[in-house]
């Protein structure tokens, strides 16, 4: 039996139905789609069923709707290398290297797939080893005995700039556009307009007497603002067009 | 309790000892351990545990109301010769606090931990303060007035900057592709304004959209 | 050395190791202690105190070439309950980047997306070299002189590995000359067997078994 025979019988099984429904979006790229196929339905990864595998691959593809343009590029030209070596294993002639050797046209495709089924098995086991931080974990202060002195820590801006970038990529885009939308200047005022409160109550005139230039009085109110939007002072008009009071919600012991 | 449950049991509270950044008290321990544990079979998991660390080069002690892992005193002029030769680097946890109070001062303890997804413990709190790095701004008046953190001087002078206005725009620390993720979506967002009227363009504008949605699918 | 000697070494090793922010190595150790000890002496202390932690709560586990004091793995989840961690989950597509760049170092990025199939985002890149899992090594002398990626320190550390010929199964891995010939033996079998008159059905299954045992070998 020809190897073009066997493909088309297969092909016509309509064999998908007894795959369960997978998501593109649960495999790492097109390798991992067709490894799973192959696993999945135990097929030798030495003789793939080109037609078989094509048609299940794409309909795989065709059931996502909407896909990043840049991983869909990976998917597609994937696409065409499995119609490609479809069309060729219909070929009534096999193929012959210099040496006369048969050329199976799937070989290449193969050998893509060991060597990407051994990385992803090691990722797996990478990832299953105790990591530090999840799985184990190390002392992180180091109160010893008071005769001993601990030199204080050194300040470091870049460690510093890396960890916030750290929380920044962990929070993701939304919520760090919430949150951190506020330019550093309005941040700066609202602690200074914060500490001028702590002895208690100031009126806004004398609050923004000291301010020079109209940016930094804008500033100061938006601080002002943002301090009362986050219910962290009071702000008190006891008539219309009055002298406004800004408190401290209740004074610091 | 048989031997094996306290052996156990010993085994779970040297790693919580070792691993935890202020002393434990029964009571947190009996919240951290399995609940049907009677505070005696904590205690005599203890006093194993101290018997076992008594003349050697740790020993576990009770402080402040809890036990702490602590070098034995003999050792302390090897530790402090440890200590002398390389400063202490902050922790990474404590640099992102540090990083989160200076950019988003004035916060509450619970609103770092919301943002680091983990705790932040008083004894992380107390370093930064004893450094002058950070300090108290105020109270918030939210049931429990928790304390409102900010950069001290102190953090200024040892970053080396003027102000806080020198520390570098939130958005400068993005990478690459997410600036350009960015940057795509308001060309998108521009280029669908200008052909909304006569639709000009309207293969342009079919693709972009299938991007953009499939980018927010991807980070959602 | 006589036993309370050994023993005195380590009750100072122990309390290094407990007072040491990363882990301490012979090195380390030799300059701290008594100079006139010989690596062999702190060698055997510390071959003592891995002999005292194991199947404890703490173990003294060797690390990128020193001594570090961790929590056994069986207590993971209580310490994350202690830490109020929600346990960070790295992507499948971060991982198998990390293990290509692992076992297949120095590699470039265009290397990486072959042997996976798709694009790697510099956004990953930018994730795995923030962690210090990974850096630039130097750069191929191949047009465009791409970036080579090898591990950091920090990746030993966090992975608990004492060197890189600790990775996981690095004996096993086949390179892609190994692949191809493989490759090209069981195609070449599978076609004498499809022509030999008389057998219509290939035992395709012993060939597939073979494959999976060897498979099965590499991860155990």
């Amino acid at each position: 039996m020809s190897h073009a025979v066997q493909a088309e019988l297969i092909a016509h099984e309509d064999a998908p139905h007894a795959l369960p429904p997978v998501q593109l979006d649960q495999f790492e790229g097109p390798l991992d789609v067709l490894l799973h196929l192959i696993r999945s339905q135990e097929m030798d990864i030495f003789d793939i069923p080109m037609a078989m595998i094509t048609v299940q691959y794409l309909r795989i593809l065709e059931a996502q709707q909407e896909m990043d343009l840049e991983v869909a590029g990976d998917y597609l030209v994937m696409a065409s290398t499995l119609m490609q070596l479809k069309s060729r294993m219909l070929l009534p002639r096999p193929e012959m290297d210099e040496e006369g050797n048969q050329i199976d046209p799937r070989a290449e495709l193969a050998a893509q797939l060991v060597a990407y089924e051994q990385y992803r098995m090691l990722a797996e086991e990478l990832n299953e080893r105790p990591r530090l931080g999840r799985d184990v974990f190390v002392r992180s202060i180091f109160p010893e005995s008071k005769n001993v002195e601990r030199p204080l820590p050194e300040a470091d801006l870049d460690a510093l700039l890396l960890a916030f970038r750290a929380v920044l990529k962990r929070v993701g885009g939304e919520v760090r556009h919430q949150i951190f939308n506020e330019t550093m200047s309005v941040r700066e005022r609202m602690a200074t307009v914060l500490e001028r409160l702590r002895k208690g109550g100031l009126q806004l005139d004398e609050l923004l007497a000291d301010e020079p230039g109209r940016e930094a009085l804008v500033t100061t109110v938006l601080a002002i603002l943002e301090l009362w939007r986050q219910q962290t002072i009071t702000v008190i008009q006891s008539e219309s067009l009055g002298s406004i009071t800004l408190l401290p919600k209740e004074v610091i012991e | 309790m048989k031997p094996e449950h306290v052996q156990m049991l010993a085994s779970q509270i040297e790693a919580l000892m070792l691993a935890s950044d202020e002393p434990l008290s029964l009571t947190r321990l009996r919240g951290l351990l399995d609940e049907e544990l009677h505070s005696s079979d904590i205690r005599a998991a203890l006093s194993e545990l101290e018997a076992l660390y008594r003349n050697r080069g740790i020993q576990l002690i009770q402080i402040a109301g809890g036990w702490q892992f602590r070098t034995a005193p003999e050792h302390a002029d090897l530790i402090q010769q440890l200590w002398e030769i390389r400063p202490q680097r902050l922790s990474r946890s404590a640099m992102e606090t540090l990083a989160i109070i200076a950019y988003r001062q004035p916060v509450t303890r619970a609103e770092i931990e919301a943002l680091r997804g983990v705790k932040v413990s008083s004894q992380m709190i107390a370093t930064l303060q004893e450094r002058g790095w950070i300090k108290v701004l105020g109270r918030k008046e939210v049931p429990g007035r928790p304390h409102l953190f900010g950069t001290g001087k102190q953090f200024l002078v040892d970053f080396g900057l003027e102000s806080l206005k020198d520390l570098p725009d939130s958005a400068q620390l993005m990478d690459e592709d997410e600036i350009q993720q960015m940057v795509m979506g308001s060309i998108q967002q521009h280029e669908n304004e200008e052909t909304e009227p006569g639709k000009e363009n309207p293969d342009q504008d079919e693709i972009g959209n299938t991007y953009l949605n499939a980018n927010k699918t991807a980070s959602g």
